[in-house]
């Protein structure tokens, strides 16, 4: 097993290496410079200035290189717009998008697995339509929309929640969950939608298994033969799905942080792609692409200790 | 019992479904829909008719007008040729080259398989919108472009489910046989690997349109969705917010066509998955 | 339909009607079965595929998932007891102690993310009430009895680490481990290849003689039967044809689907290339002939058997069997020797 | 099975139902806010109501805190980092003050200097600092700190092109007492007095520019110091205790605690949040929707920004088809610019020739192009484009710049000029546009701050090829040449004259900005140079 895991955090560092060339390309190609960022009002001299102030006229490759030693020392380097370390900015975001994720994934598994178990096993009773119905919303709304509905019900026309801002959760619990929920709820939606959708089918696969019928024939209750024998075989393909979503629900939070104006990791990459501010770019997406790798490699070692066959043969 | 065709058994499997009749339906409307485009109403979705703005649903304006006096039922016809393209065209790519490069990786394995299962780990790992977002804003915001955008963030998608088939097709006893019998590499492939996965793939294709037509919507939102002039029922469904108050219909039907268009792909993937599952009995 | 005097059985099925749902329409799979099984006794059920001889004994442990099959009528007791209308908590006080029960495919019935140890222990655990020690010493004497090497280490290996002659060897252990007093076995045999068939099989007469188990032992295959049955019940498209003891059956079989399946046994000194089969198919559960319902495949059928069903009538000592022309066949029998 | 399919496509338009009515009543409970859109397009002058006359003394109440959303992303706190006005001026001005002021009409007044004189010859200013004045972190502001700042604006270190580029005549600065200086030109410079009510006037504390700590805790003199920064988020001002400036009740100002400035970069999240009450009120609505929203909504007050969004159409004169002026001036007398008002900004703006407010001081309504579609036919046809002309133009994808395109393209398709479209995100647009490097029409906005009319001016010729157009950059420097505000008239008006007869831009339309805040928000005036003013505001409730 520990081979296992020890080569698959190998290959990670090969993949941080190509996100960071895809990213670098991207943003060299990107038509326009940081330094019309700064305003439209600003003179041909200034923008000669900052270019030579910021090496942007030095060739492509040297400022790659400069980039990745500075980032190997940990340096994250200095956004061009405003001049401060981005490690500042980091420190103030990067909490707000993973409680923000993490949030809506604990709101998707609590609310997705039991649904869903709870739907396979009852089949094509009146919770089992509920749930499918509530899935299949969930996963056709746009996020986006799902979340400024909810503003316009739950903020403007009820006015109990506010439609915006954060407040560290060091600071008060009680106001950070309040300004958390619907952002969690709004992005957790289309999460957990797939996973009860996932959860239900592996689950009635699982129960249609022999090992079922023999668990059953051993006298065993049904809440053993469920939540014993035919769980830990549905969790399979619902950890493979859990590792798949994760990683697009970085993405869909940049949507959400923008909707709720969240200071969050998604929004800031956001502005610096239309602001041009590689280095901020260039460090948010390492960040985001370094958890959710992370979380992919767990996810792998997860299977690994829910299904022993998988430790033993050698299955990518 | 007589001998029935597979296709035909498959095809009455799926009938049997309500619901799979029902994705079925709606995805050919919307379909015929697209093609069809604005003919299908007198108006023409770009012409501006300053005096009769914001006027809501009638029998003359079915779905209202919006804020240039536009009449949004055709804009709603235009603007489900441009989802539907999106959905499609972005679906292509991925499908296209997610297979290709799966079936390769899976098939010969190796060195090539390493690359090319980081090169699509690294894609994997980039949030899927800001993809998007930076290989809209580098091709320019045009219709092909916004194809290939959203299109490249769903490869390794397909690329991942290929890949996995591949490799237990590729142990079968009958791949072997064909490989004994002296047949090259590329038309194993053809001939016993890919029809072997046909059923996934076509599933997946569904699902995948569903998933491109929210990004697209979601893509939209952050302003670098289909072009404006041209508007996909995306752009109309962040347009018409602001305006929810003044004129709801404006946000409102092109919402209602994006979860009808999204759970007609769902229920036609899911009757598809179940239809085409042999293993799942016709109970 | 008179039975005998039913102390005599241990477990007693009568007039079971099973059905499964066909187009949302219940539609009988097996009709009024009728048998029962002795202290110590194999009984052997026998029939082609889809005859309904596997769904009467899941039955039994009513293990048939309840939407698509339903029971319609019948009684199944055993010691006194209607099985079929116990609550679910004493059924489940039954199953794997009382009466347990083994299947025909090795490799998935058993949980492949669990060790051996671990399924074992768990029924032993559940019924006997003893500490994970004892469960586990008294695990590893029972993989040692059913003749695994090792028992101790093998505890700890998960299914997909065994042969399919092993793991069947873990399922017997794990049927076996709370002394029931039947074994039902459904077809355990089939998915292994023939040296590996024939341990179980001594294992299973060994097991019988030491600890007096009573086995209800499912297959399609009449060697197996010869080689291991006390008595046989026939069974064809869901309904009993013939009990016989496992001497009247070989050597005077009744009922002309019975006397069909022996010739259609190849024999070692058999001359002829052709193998004789009984014209026909097994008809689907939906399309089932009036009156006998062996009559659109048997030689002798006649007028009579298209119109009514015959009885299962005791044609001496015991000898139980379902055809109106039983009479006049055995005279023939008996004539031309 | 079939029923069971059946019940669950029926619940799930149920829920589907349910979603949307609980959506839609949501929406509509105030039904006077659906005013028909006749009074949309009201007359310019009263578009939005007056602010109500300052409460006198007892009035008003102290405390309290305001929060404020605005559109653009704040660059830096650094007033040296800041290139513009619209991106940071709206915060930096509630913490730095600048050396003098101007009033409603443009006139120079006192500002952190009680009084300035111009030298005879107007090489050299004097200006009498007051006396009374402390930076935040408690240094003392004398003339000294004034003379430190100017230093620093002029000297390589500071390097900030932008402050070069206006204080180009400024040679040094000469420390007469503790509390005068002179600053002494190499050439005479009317708009040096308005870079003194500007970026270039403000005071920063001495100390932070030695330390370099400008960004992280900037030190001015304002009214509010910064309590938290969160970069790209959020702005937190406290209020600052020994403000030196006098409330109405006697007591040093600002009246709030605190001012929280957020940044919303969507209109639609904005007026969203301004609705539930999360915010006070915004910088400028993004959109003629918004405005509309909250115009006479109840519980509201909307007013006028003093500061517009100049629309217009650039050509780029490599162009051979373009640089032909006749085709330039035939394009704008092709556009019907009230139409453009009516449409795209729906009624919020006014036609005016050039890029001044028509309450400027220097405003002149010198207009040779309006909209006679003969007369472009004319013009096309002289230029041999008799049947036809095909262009394309480049615009920033986003609204009101898409409609404002397609009203355009159906304007000169009249004419018989076609014209293809192409949008594009907003660097890529300036990259393309201001290079010249191709393209033939863009489609752009200039923001009139207003606060100095060279400078103004200038940014005119951002978008021009000014090898092209050579007389204009010898007349720029002109406009500043003198003191006397006639004389720089005269020069002002011929520069805008020189632009409009080479018809270098084709001019559009003027959008005023409005905003709108709670009913509770008293008193908000604005800076002169389009920057809302927090320090005499207070809260009702």
């Amino acid at each position: 097993m520990a081979k296992k895991i020890v080569r698959k955090v190998l290959l990670m560092l090969p993949v941080l290496f190509l996100v960071s060339i895809i990213l670098f390309t991207l943003m060299e190609v990107l038509p326009g410079d940081a330094a019309y960022g700064l305003g439209s009002d600003v003179s041909d001299e200034y923008i000669q200035q900052f270019r030579e102030e910021h090496g942007l006229d030095k060739p492509a490759y040297v400022r790659y290189l400069d980039w990745v030693t500075n980032m190997l020392k940990g340096d994250f380097g200095v956004s061009l717009i405003s001049g401060l370390p981005i490690i500042d900015r980091i420190k103030v975001r990067f909490p707000v998008t993973l409680e923000l994720t993490l949030l809506s994934m604990i709101v998707a598994v609590v609310i997705a697995i039991p649904a869903g178990i709870l739907s396979a096993v009852k089949r094509n009773t009146l919770p089992d339509y509920l749930t499918s119905v509530l899935a299949m919303v969930g996963v056709t709304i746009p996020p986006f929309w799902l979340g400024m509905l909810m503003v316009l019900l739950f903020s403007i026309t009820l006015g109990w929640l506010p439609a915006s801002g954060y407040v560290e959760l060091t600071e008060s619990v009680s106001e950070n969950l309040t300004r958390m929920i619907m952002p969690a709820l709004a992005l957790g939606t289309q999460f957990a939608a797939t996973v009860t959708r996932q959860t239900r089918s592996a689950f009635l696969e699982t129960l249609d298994q022999d090992y079922i019928v023999t668990a059953k024939a051993k006298g065993l209750p049904q809440r053993v033969v469920i939540w014993k024998h035919a769980l830990r075989n549905a969790l399979i393909p619902i950890v493979t799905t859990i590792g798949m979503q994760t990683g697009r629900l970085f993405g869909g939070a940049v949507v959400i942080e923008t909707v709720f104006t969240l200071p969050g990791i998604g929004r800031e990459i956001v502005n610096s792609i239309l602001l041009r501010d590689y280095p901020v770019v260039m460090a948010l997406i390492m960040i985001v692409a370094f958890i959710v790798i992370v979380i992919n490699t767990l996810i792998d070692i997860i299977h690994g200790l829910i299904d022993p066959r998988i430790s033993q043969s050698q299955q990518r | 019992m007589k001998y029935e065709s597979n296709f035909r058994k498959t095809v009455k499997k799926f009938f049997r479904r309500k619901l799979a009749v029902v994705g079925l339906v709606i995805c050919l409307v919307m379909l015929f829909v697209a093609i069809m485009g604005p003919s299908l109403s007198s108006y023409s979705p770009s012409e501006t008719v300053v005096e009769d703005r914001y006027q809501p649903p009638s029998s003359v304006h079915l779905f209202g007008t919006d804020d240039l006096g536009r009449d949004m039922f055709a804009r709603i016809l235009d603007g489900a040729r441009i989802t539907v393209a999106v959905g499609v065209g972005s679906t292509c790519i991925a499908l296209v080259a997610g297979t290709l490069l799966g079936l390769l990786a899976g098939f010969f394995g190796g060195v090539f398989d390493t690359v090319i299962s980081c090169f699509m780990d690294a894609l994997w790992a980039f949030p899927a919108i800001i993809l998007a977002l930076a290989i809209n804003t580098v091709l320019g915001p045009s219709l092909l472009n916004i194809f290939i955008a959203i299109g490249v963030v769903y490869i390794p998608d397909f690329f991942r489910i290929v890949r996995s088939r591949t490799i237990t097709i590729r142990e079968l006893e009958y791949v072997i046989g064909a490989r004994a019998i002296g047949q090259n590499s590329i038309s194993i492939l053809w001939h016993y690997v890919l029809p072997n996965m046909s059923s996934t793939l076509i599933v997946q294709t569904t699902l995948c349109c569903a998933k491109a037509v929210i990004a697209e919507a979601s893509l939209s939102f952050l302003g670098l969705g289909v072009p404006l002039p041209m508007a996909s029922w995306g752009s109309m469904l962040k347009s018409g917010y602001p305006l929810l108050e003044r004129a709801p219909w404006l946000s409102l039907f092109p919402g209602i066509c994006i979860m009808l268009l999204v759970l007609g792909l769902n229920f036609l993937g899911d009757g598809l998955r179940d239809a085409l599952d042999v293993r799942i009995r016709d109970d | 339909m008179k039975q005998e005097t039913n102390q005599e059985y241990l477990l007693e099925i009568k007039d079971l009607t099973t059905a499964f749902l066909f187009d949302g329409k219940p539609v009988p799979v097996t009709v009024n079965v009728s048998y029962g099984i002795k202290k110590g006794e194999i009984l052997g059920i026998v029939g082609e595929s889809g005859s309904g001889k596997s769904v009467t004994v899941k039955s039994v442990l009513r293990l048939l998932p309840s939407p698509p099959s339903s029971i319609l009528n019948g009684e199944i007791y055993f010691h006194g007891q209607n099985l079929l209308t116990l609550k679910e908590k004493e059924m489940q006080k039954i199953r794997g102690n009382k009466i347990s029960m083994i299947f025909q495919e090795p490799m998935t019935s058993l949980n492949p993310v669990y060790t051996c140890g671990n399924q074992i222990t768990e029924t032993i655990m559940l019924h006997q009430h003893l500490s994970k020690e004892e469960a586990l010493k008294k695990a590893a004497r029972m993989l040692d009895l059913v003749g695994i090497p090792a028992p101790e280490s093998r505890l700890k290996s998960y299914p997909h680490q065994l042969s399919g002659g092993m793991r069947q060897r873990v399922m017997i252990a794990m049927a076996l481990s709370c002394e029931p007093e039947l074994l039902i076995a459904d077809e355990p045999t089939t998915a292994l290849d023939p040296t590996i068939q024939a341990q179980i099989i001594t294992l299973i007469k060994e097991l019988r003689d030491s600890i007096g188990l009573s086995v209800m032992y499912i297959t399609h295959d009449l060697a197996v039967v010869a080689e291991i049955c006390d008595r046989v019940v026939v069974m064809y498209a869901g309904m009993v044809m013939e009990i016989a003891e496992i001497r009247d059956l070989f050597h005077a079989p009744l009922h002309p689907y019975t006397q069909g399946l022996m010739q259609a046994m190849p024999r070692i000194n058999q001359q002829s290339e052709m193998l004789y089969n009984i014209p026909g198919m097994v008809p689907h559960a939906t399309q089932m002939p009036t009156g006998c319902r062996f009559q659109p495949r048997c030689p002798y059928a006649t007028e009579v058997c298209s119109q009514a069903c015959p009885e299962l009538v005791d044609a001496g000592d015991g000898h139980m069997v379902r055809c109106f022309h039983y009479e006049k066949l055995r005279k023939e029998r008996v004539q031309n020797g | 099975m079939k029923m069971a399919n059946m019940k669950r496509a029926l619940a799930i338009l149920l829920v589907f139902a349910s979603l949307f009515s609980l959506a839609a009543c949501g929406s509509g409970t105030n039904e006077e806010v659906l005013a028909t859109d006749d009074d949309a397009s009201a007359s310019v002058e009263s578009p939005a109501t007056e602010v109500s006359a300052a409460e006198t003394g007892n009035g008003i109440k102290r405390g309290g805190v305001l929060t404020v959303a605005k559109m653009t992303n704040i660059t830096s706190l650094d007033p040296t980092k800041s290139s513009s006005i619209d991106n940071d001026g709206f915060v930096l001005a509630q913490i730095f003050e600048t050396l003098l002021r101007q009033d409603e009409e443009g006139n120079i007044i006192d500002g952190l200097a009680e009084s300035y004189e111009v030298a005879e010859d107007g090489l050299s200013i004097t200006f009498k600092l007051r006396e009374d004045v402390v930076f935040h972190d408690g240094e003392k502001f004398n003339a000294e700190a004034a003379k430190f700042n100017l230093d620093w604006y002029i000297s390589e270190e500071c390097g900030h092109i932008n402050y070069s580029s206006e204080l180009t005549y400024v040679d040094s600065i000469d420390l007469i007492d503790e509390y005068t200086i002179r600053m002494n030109m190499s050439a005479v410079d009317a708009s040096i007095l308005a870079s003194m009510t500007g970026l270039c006037g403000y005071m920063i504390s001495p100390k932070t520019i030695k330390e370099g700590t400008i960004a992280t805790n900037p030190a001015g003199t304002g009214a509010f110091k910064v309590k938290e920064y969160v970069e790209g988020d959020h702005v937190t001002l406290e209020a600052f205790e020994n403000y030196y400036r006098m409330g109405e009740d006697g007591k040093p100002l600002p009246y709030l605690d605190e001012v929280v400035i957020k940044i919303m970069t969507d209109d639609a999240v904005r007026s969203a949040n301004l609705e539930s009450g999360d915010i006070d009120g915004v910088d400028y609505h993004g959109s003629t929707n918004s405005i509309l929203k909250f115009e006479n909504k109840e519980g509201f007050q909307s007013h006028t920004v003093p500061s517009v969004n100049n629309y217009f159409v650039s050509f780029n004169l490599n162009n051979e088809v373009l640089a032909d002026i006749r085709v330039r001036q035939a394009m704008a007398y092709a556009v019907d610019r009230q139409e453009f008002i009516d449409v795209v900004l729906e009624g919020y703006g006014t036609t005016v020739p050039f890029v001044v407010r028509k309450d400027q001081w220097y405003y002149s309504d010198y207009n040779p192009y309006t909209y006679d579609p003969e007369k472009a036919k004319e013009l096309l046809a002289e230029a041999g484009y008799a049947d036809g002309l095909t262009v394309k133009m480049y615009y920033i994808s986003r609204e009101p710049d898409a409609t404002a395109v397609q009203l355009i393209q159906a304007q000169f398709a009249e004419v018989g000029i076609t014209m293809e479209l192409e949008g594009m995100d907003r660097l890529a647009w300036i990259d393309l546009v201001r290079t010249q490097k191709s393209g033939e029409l863009g489609f752009g906005v200039l923001a009139n701050f207003g606060y100095d009319a060279s400078r103004q001016f200038n940014s005119t010729t951002y978008y021009v090829d000014t090898t092209k157009a050579t007389r204009l950059t010898e007349l720029l420097p002109k406009t500043r040449a003198s003191f006397d505000r006639d004389e720089r008239l005269k020069s002002l008006h011929e520069y805008q004259k020189e632009y409009l007869d080479n018809c270098y831009h084709l001019f559009v339309g003027q959008n005023q900005r409005i905003t709108s805040y709670k009913d509770t928000v008293q008193n908000v005036n604005y800076h002169w140079y389009a920057v809302a003013k927090y320090d005499e505001v207070w809260l009702s409730e």
